[in-house]
């Protein structure tokens, strides 16, 4: 057993306080905006120029013209701004991001993230990822465990260019919540049915366990 | 005097070999005109500062499939066939800058700074080849200002003397090119008289723009993404 | 949550020795109720980051008065008796910047930046025992960011969520400071319900705003020149 | 026989060409806005935040917010915007403001000027003074080509702190029009009256004459 990646959204949700300013990057990240905990109130930080996005539009709501960092149509909710992009990232790098919650391909225990490219294939380029893993007050990372090919994503160091050093504060896999501490990673959280021993199994880095984990 | 019939009139001086910056966010806000007059254009060479080359074909893809680019400065790549093949294949530069670090080096080129430190891009490939500095225990890295000999910007509405006001996520990239141009052209959807727009609500004041026209735009989607009502 | 009943109320926090951003150039577009509420306080050993400090014995030059205020950062300190007085006693630390390079140091402080180089006060008493660097052909020197522990603003409009709206000249240094403290208190002319501004219309969004009230402004004029009708 | 300062003014309006950006500093250079040449139109920049300052305003139209950079009460004209400090002076350092009218202590013939502070005197502060004299893209000096104790105000170098290096362009006294040219100043044009002895007698620097100077 492990969590869905609906699960991992709803899990990312949790961490979310009322009143935070949030930057949900492109991919998984991105549904977490459907799991926004009951009496808690955020605002939604699109890089490309809006604080304070909606959900998608109704076929009558659609406008070309208000898109979000993925280029998807969206909305806007009351209280909401545009801006333009200087002052879109002064607010990121500024540290006026409560949280931004990216995909990732690698973590490192001590924070470092890769998530912007994997040398040798096409690069897409790194968009708004940098400014924001470097930028935001406190860095979750969904992603998976464990690659396609069975290797741990969760990493004693980096093996793919950086797209930040010392940013993660939190990954949340399918297998459970995991801080960076440094010189190990720390499972807070497992999913239910995980075991501990799976876990360090699928994890590179050192992994040691708070003891509130079953 | 700033008032231009159209696009093609207002790129004059835009010759091959130059530097163009493009305003938009993927084909969110892009200067449509202006890239089809390039398009229809045999100016090549160009290098283009903008935050996408266009996508799927659309907005400043064209400029690609025409070969008229030389080397193009952006933040990010995805979803552009054109660009990835031209690039793959050895056939063109790119520059990629991380999003925010290409928006502060284009503010910078337009308020006349030499340049500034960043944290963004401290331990990456960013970082190659540049300054670092530790300031106040936290590490940054040197980032120069970026200008060019003209930038395209789309606004939604005009006065004639260039005061411009955008609209919703068109603004992104818009105001802080034409900020940083010697050249700076300027198409909106609708051209008003002076004074018909309010001080308080002018977005990017008029001395920073050359040469304005108005024009109709497509405004495509690129993600069309909806719910039920 | 966001919406406090009084400058007093909203400046908690604020203690003796922290740095204060004042939000106004001259007497125009100051945050009257702010200031009033420090001078009645028993806080001082203030640093204060401002254009002017006060003029002709309003303003800030009641903190002045009050002997409140170890030291003042800003570019202009004519027209301000209290303020030379202790100055040239030596009762008071001021530290002048060029206008421009306040304003981009505040800015830089806001935006994240480590610092920045500007052509502004090369071969001038303002370079003393700052880096000075050629870069493209032009010199320029180096300048750090400032930031402040409180900010205080002043806005005609400003929503629940703190999103603020400016009016005339009076927003001059105001939204650069609101995005460069800790904490930014802003106090408006009138306080809506959020959604009641368009998002077009919005000079600041409200995620530099940390508490906003509601205030009535006296607005002094500091030099009053009028012409015949 | 000199020029009036209101002839000194008129003769700085003749300066300046249709559609350009003017920042006029306090003072002397101020009166220049009453000395606009007949079909010129310009806007006037005003660094406190506003770009289309209008005359001063009637009894009726006066507005406390809104100000020049000396503070004064002022109107706007049609076409006119205000805006923060910090986009006013990248207005100003980048070059976007064509023209710069400002008072002077001293300009050096390699078009140092000195206009914010004689050291031992109370100092006001520079203000915006440095920025304009760097970054306006033509900078003109309005002032007297002597000080009260006869002394030259136009220098072959700078006794005071300077304000800005080699951002002069031309000078405008009582006795004529000046050019900063690096090693000498190129007097273009004298008032009415005044001699190129007495010219030269009244300046410290290098002085040569435009062969269409009398």
């Amino acid at each position: 057993m492990s969590w869905s990646k609906a699960e991992q959204a709803r899990r990312a949700g949790a961490e979310l306080k009322d009143g935070d300013i949030v930057n949900l990057g492109i991919g998984l990240p991105t549904e977490v905006a459907n799991y926004i905990p009951e009496g808690i109130s955020v605002m939604f930080h699109s890089e490309n120029g809006l604080l304070g996005m909606g959900p998608f539009p109704t076929e009558a709501e659609l406008d070309p013209q208000i898109i979000n960092a993925g280029k998807q149509t969206v909305t806007y909710v009351d209280g909401a701004s545009m801006f333009d992009s200087s002052l879109s990232f002064a607010m990121i790098r500024g540290g006026h991001v409560d949280v931004a919650i990216l995909g990732g391909l690698e973590v490192a225990q001590n924070g470092d993230l890769a998530n912007w490219m994997i040398p040798g294939k096409m690069v897409t380029g790194m968009g708004g990822a940098m400014d924001l893993a470097n930028g935001a007050k406190k860095t979750l990372v969904l992603q998976t465990h464990v690659s396609k090919h069975g290797e741990s994503k969760l990493m004693q160091k980096l093996s793919l260019p950086p797209t930040a050093l010392k940013c993660v504060n939190r990954v949340i896999t399918e297998l459970g919540v995991f801080d960076c501490k440094g010189d190990h990673f720390l499972c807070i959280e497992l999913a239910p049915g995980v075991t501990r021993e799976e876990a360090t199994q699928h994890t590179h880095g050192d992994l040691r366990f708070a003891s509130s984990v079953n | 005097m700033k008032v231009y019939p159209d696009a093609k009139k207002a790129l004059e001086g835009l010759e091959s070999g130059m530097s163009v910056m493009s305003g938009g966010f993927g084909l969110c806000g892009n200067p449509e005109a202006c890239i089809k007059a390039l398009a229809e254009s045999d100016i090549k060479d160009l290098t283009v500062i903008s935050n996408n080359c266009g996508n799927a074909g659309k907005g400043l893809a064209s400029l690609l499939q025409n070969r008229q680019v030389r080397k193009v400065i952006c933040s990010f790549i995805g979803g552009n066939p054109d660009l990835a093949q031209q690039y793959l294949a050895g056939e063109i530069e790119v520059e990629l800058n991380p999003q925010g670090t290409l928006a502060e080096r284009i503010r910078a080129g337009g308020a006349g700074l030499g340049g500034f430190f960043t944290p963004t891009g401290v331990g990456t490939p960013v970082a190659e080849g540049k300054e670092s500095r530790e300031i106040d225990g936290r590490t940054y890295i040197f980032e120069k200002p970026l200008k060019a000999d003209f930038a395209m910007v789309r606004a939604a509405v005009g006065d004639k003397f260039g005061n411009l006001r955008f609209y919703r996520t068109s603004r992104n990239f818009n105001p802080i090119m034409a900020m940083a141009a010697r050249v700076t052209v300027a198409e909106v959807d609708k051209l008003v008289e002076v004074g018909e727009l309010d001080p308080d609500d002018i977005h990017l004041p008029g001395l920073f723009v050359n040469r304005i026209f108005q024009a109709e735009h497509e405004n495509p989607i690129e993600h069309r993404t909806v719910r039920e009502a």
